[in-house]
């Protein structure tokens, strides 16, 4: 194995690292808003870990660049729905109401 | 003449494109009766064809079993595509009637491409040999059910639409469940190619049981038809007469072309009287359930659930070439066309009575016989071919297997048949009873002309099992072109 | 033992957990859900049946198979889903 | 190793579909669901059906799951958990599902048939099918019929959703205003792209009209979601035209091959594109299909206009 490619191992096992710190913070966390952060934990640096692991493992520049792409868009994503979710619960807080998660 | 890679097709493409038009633009009155018509005709090159030439194939995309799908019309294929013509035809044409009333809704826009949606899956399904492609075309035939099922626009027919598409669901996909086993023990999904393939063993018979499962739930058989009262006796009146008369035969037919194709050497040996008993406990069932209802179209729906069971008996009386079990699949075939042409045309002709009376309830409609005399004899007449009167096609079908059961001493099928007709002549009866008895308004004449009108495709729907009896049990009859089917004996008709 | 076999049984024991659900069941949307994974249980057994032959490529027919059966069965459950919102609203008229 | 990962995906496959149907809560019970359908697109990665996991993860969890959830919020997630069948029901069933899952596994495990079924004769005909993907030969030249009557299906479900629309139609929520109309504008030409990428690849590697149509789908939902949600009427010819046109554009590419052949059977130097031009039919009116039945599970399908 090529140092590059020890990195690259390196960074998907940290990304798991992540996503498993997810897991825990999603079941563990008291509201939404707390398991909004975890999972904004996933999406950024875990997704992030484990692309930039990947990329570094293909041999294909190319297929190095796809895997990125996919990292930016699920970050955009992330953020919009994110958004989306907390200004609910923002707007049902205001108004009194039960939190609803769904 | 119109080659075979056209015409065998033709019958599923017609109707297609129909439903495609009418899905973009709602058809005028008119035009729907000429689409009818034309539609209709569709498998008119195909039947000029397999008389001149006998079995004709078309093997779609040109690649042929078992990497493609394969068309095949034989001569019952080509008696059944006639069938949906007739059936479907009128129901369109009285449908087209409805249209003209002023109270034609925004739902009837949807009523045309579904109903030529159902047309061409029904013709698919008898024209495929193809397991799955059986499965995707009995999947059509039950989402465009329910989309029918679901114009009344009530709480009960939405109710009685989702039971029938869950059931549909499952049963499809137990079904598909025995094609995959059918596939890796046969290594095709053609028919005859996966009947000869197979050997008797336990890939086999568990492929056969989960296809029977998958089908005896879409055909309504006894324990498995609690969806049919429901959906059936709360549609428009030719949806009702489409669904009973055509749908439930559609999915029986894949029933019996499985059998006789082979599988039946592959069966565990209860299997043949499980399905006779579950058929002979429907028929008592269903005829007992149809007496005690008090709405017409109600006493029609369980009266389909048990003349479904009249048509599993075959598989407890054999149905071999010869001996005492001769005739019974040709009796099976008389009795499955003979319920779906007057069941059509008794639920139209319910339609006539319940549009008038306000109510399809059997007190509403005492004394109809004098404001709609055509109406009531229209259902007359299909009420005797259902009870099973000389000379129709359910005559002729229940004496075949009369005979066939008397002869190999089974009581208990014998038993059911008989308790069966009796049953049916108890519960038409009964509403025929309350149309001719009793005083009701006095007769309007104009109603009457316009009815009678309107009834003329009706009363022919009426009459065709009578007429083709004679027909079909000649010698030279479309039964015996090609099919896998045994011949009926000579002389097997009284 | 190989893999093929392995999550052909898997899927014949999903199959059965939702057919289980689908007779059980008495609210419409769990009996839906259950259809569901019936579904998803027997597209399993057949995709895994096709590699049942560990060499070479796997078969695609019935990969073609369960395409158009995941088609029709999400077809069949929207149409379900939206019934039963429907019926609601209708049930909710009529009181 | 890789038959010990097998094993845990397979079991935990079984687990999470009985703790799915075992949710005290049904928006929780349908949120395991969704979670099943992203595990299983991995197992079907592990019997190498790239094609499937795509779609699984597109429609089987991801449709779904967008179905579902609009189903839940139509009807409201306060469902109580439901009653018990009575044990005179609940145990005969209980033991003929067990004794069916008994059969079946006795019947796979001693009966595995040791067959290759017909993935030799479908590789050998790629050459003249017009790609190099063997489940897209399969879907839309082999068994080309199959997925005509499938795009029927579709078409008809979609119209049956429409003979649900009863009332004024019920407004969705605008759950992230301006920022998910800042995020649609600025990825549309991404997802455009996207989606003709797929079609184009479906051709050699996994893709193909069904994760295009359900990408098309989703779209369709976040606008209906967003600020200005479009209108969704059967009295639009607009509407009825593109959801036709998949099924309509796909018989009539059958029908133009019988003046030199069967229904269907492109002449070899022609498939490709004839596929193609089959494919981004259907893709538009599989899109327009997941949106209307989304909708019709939301309660947000329009009427006809009036006069």
């Amino acid at each position: 194995m090529t140092p590059w490619q020890w990195v690259g191992t390196i960074l998907v096992w940290l990304g798991v690292l992540f996503f498993a710190s997810t897991a825990i913070g999603l079941l563990r966390f008291p509201d939404t808003l707390c398991r909004l952060h975890a999972i904004a934990k996933a999406d950024n640096p875990g997704l992030g870990c484990v692309v930039v692991g990947l990329a570094l493992l293909q041999d294909n520049p190319l297929d190095a660049g796809k895997l990125v792409l996919v990292w930016g868009v699920a970050l955009f994503a992330s953020a919009t729905s994110a958004f989306g979710l907390a200004r609910r619960i923002r707007r049902a807080r205001a108004s009194g109401g039960q939190e609803q998660t769904s | 003449m119109i080659p075979a890679e056209i015409a065998v097709p033709l019958p599923v493409v017609l109707p297609l494109l129909a439903a495609l038009g009418f899905g973009l633009a709602r058809p005028h009155p008119g035009v729907a009766r000429a689409a009818m018509l034309l539609l209709a005709l569709s498998p008119a090159p195909l039947l000029r064809l397999v008389l001149q030439r006998g079995p004709v194939q078309a093997d779609l995309g040109g690649w042929g079993p078992p990497l493609g799908i394969r068309l095949d019309a034989d001569g019952v294929t080509v008696l059944f595509l006639l069938f949906h013509s007739v059936v479907a035809g009128v129901v369109g044409w009285v449908a087209a009637g409805e249209d003209e009333a002023p109270s034609a809704t925004e739902r009837s826009r949807l009523f045309w491409p579904l109903l030529a949606v159902a047309w061409a899956a029904l013709n698919a399904l008898v024209l495929s040999r193809d397991l799955f492609n059986l499965y995707v075309s009995l999947e059509l035939i039950s989402l465009a059910g329910v989309g029918l099922i679901l114009l009344t626009g009530t709480a009960a027919a939405a109710r009685a639409a989702i039971d029938y598409l869950l059931l549909a669901l499952v049963g499809g996909l137990l079904y598909l469940l025995g094609v995959g086993f059918a596939y890796a023990a046969a290594d095709s999904l053609d028919l005859a190619q996966v009947t000869s393939a197979l050997v008797p063993g336990p890939l086999a018979e568990t492929a056969l049981v989960f296809l029977l499962i998958g089908l005896c739930i879409k055909s309504a058989l006894f324990p498995v038809h609690t969806w049919l009262p429901p959906a059936h006796a709360n549609a428009r009146a030719p949806v009702s007469a489409l669904l009973s008369g055509l749908v439930v035969t559609g999915a029986y037919i894949v029933v019996l072309r499985l059998w006789a194709s082979g599988f039946r050497a592959l069966a565990p040996s209860l299997l043949p009287d499980l399905l006779a008993g579950l058929g002979a406990l429907g028929i008592v069932w269903g005829g007992w359930m149809a007496w005690r209802q008090e709405r017409l179209k109600r006493i029609l729906a369980y009266s389909t659930v048990s003349q479904t069971g009249y048509l599993f008996l075959v598989y407890g009386l054999g149905g071999a070439e010869a001996g005492p079990a001769a005739g019974v699949w040709a009796g099976t075939i008389a009795l499955a066309l003979g319920h779906g042409l007057s069941k059509a045309a008794a639920f139209l002709a319910a339609g006539m009575l319940a549009a008038r009376a306000g109510s399809d309830r059997l007190d509403a409609l005492r004394g109809s016989v004098l404001t709609q005399p055509v109406a009531v004899g229209l259902f007359a007449l299909a009420a005797a071919n259902l009870m099973g009167l000389p000379p129709g096609l359910g005559f002729l079908g229940k004496w075949l297997l009369f005979k066939a059961a008397f002869a190999q001493g089974q009581w208990a099928l014998f038993s059911a048949l008989l308790l069966g007709t009796v049953l049916a002549v108890m519960y038409l009866v009964r509403p025929l009873e309350r149309m001719l008895c009793g005083s009701a308004p006095k007769p309007d004449e104009a109603g009457f002309r316009e009815g009678a009108l309107a009834a003329l495709p009706v009363l022919g729907l009426a009459l065709l099992p009578f007429i083709v009896s004679w027909w079909l049990s000649g010698p030279d009859s479309l039964l015996h072109v090609g099919s896998v089917l045994p011949a009926l004996p000579e002389g097997g008709v009284p | 033992m190989n893999s093929a076999l392995l999550f052909s049984l898997a899927g014949v024991w999903i199959a059965v957990i939702g057919l289980r659900g689908v007779l059980l069941e008495i609210d419409l949307l769990r009996r839906i859900l259950a259809a569901g994974v019936l579904g998803t249980g027997i597209f399993l057994v057949l995709v895994a049946m096709a590699r049942r032959m560990p060499e070479g490529p796997p078969d695609p027919v019935p990969h073609g198979m369960v395409l158009t059966g995941l088609v029709v069965s999400v077809s069949a459950i929207g149409l379900l889903l939206g019934l039963m919102g429907r019926l609601r609203d209708l049930e909710e008229d009529e009181r | 190793m890789t038959l010990a990962f097998d094993a845990l995906l397979a079991v935990a496959l079984v687990l999470l579909a009985d703790a799915a149907l075992r949710q005290r809560r049904t928006s929780e019970a349908v949120v395991q669901f969704m979670v099943f359908g992203l595990i299983t697109a991995l197992a079907w990665i592990r019997v190498d059906a790239p094609d499937l996991a795509l779609t699984e993860a597109a429609i089987g969890s991801g449709v779904t799951g967008a179905l579902l959830l609009a189903a839940l919020r139509r009807i409201g997630s306060e469902i109580p958990p439901s009653s018990r069948v009575s044990w005179w029901i609940r145990l005969p069933v209980e033991a003929g599902c067990l004794a069916l899952g008994g059969l079946l596994s006795w019947t796979l495990w001693t009966a595995w048939p040791e067959t290759s079924g017909l993935a030799a004769a479908a590789h050998q005909e790629l050459p003249r099918s017009g790609g190099t993907n063997p489940v897209t030969a399969v879907v839309l030249n082999y068994r080309a019929w199959d997925t005509l009557l499938e795009m029927a299906v579709l078409w008809v479900a979609a119209l049956c959703a429409f003979a649900l629309r009863d009332r004024s139609p019920a407004a969705l929520p605008d759950p992230a205003g301006p920022v998910l109309r800042y995020y649609l504008a600025r990825m549309m030409p991404l997802f455009g792209l996207t989606i003709v990428y797929l079609v184009w690849v479906g051709a050699r590697a996994p893709g193909g009209a069904f994760p295009a149509g359900a990408l098309l789908g989703g779209i369709g939902v976040l606008l209906l979601l967003g600020p200005q949600p479009p209108r969704l009427a059967l009295g639009s010819r607009t509407t009825r035209f593109l959801l036709a046109v998949g099924t309509a554009n796909f018989l009539f590419v059958a029908l133009a091959m019988l003046g030199h052949g069967e229904l269907l059977e492109y002449p070899v130097a022609q498939a490709k594109a004839w596929i193609l031009l089959i494919e981004f039919g259907c893709t538009v009116s599989i899109g327009l299909s997941f949106t209307v039945l989304f909708a019709g599970c939301a309660g947000h399908l329009h009427g006809e206009p009036e006069g």
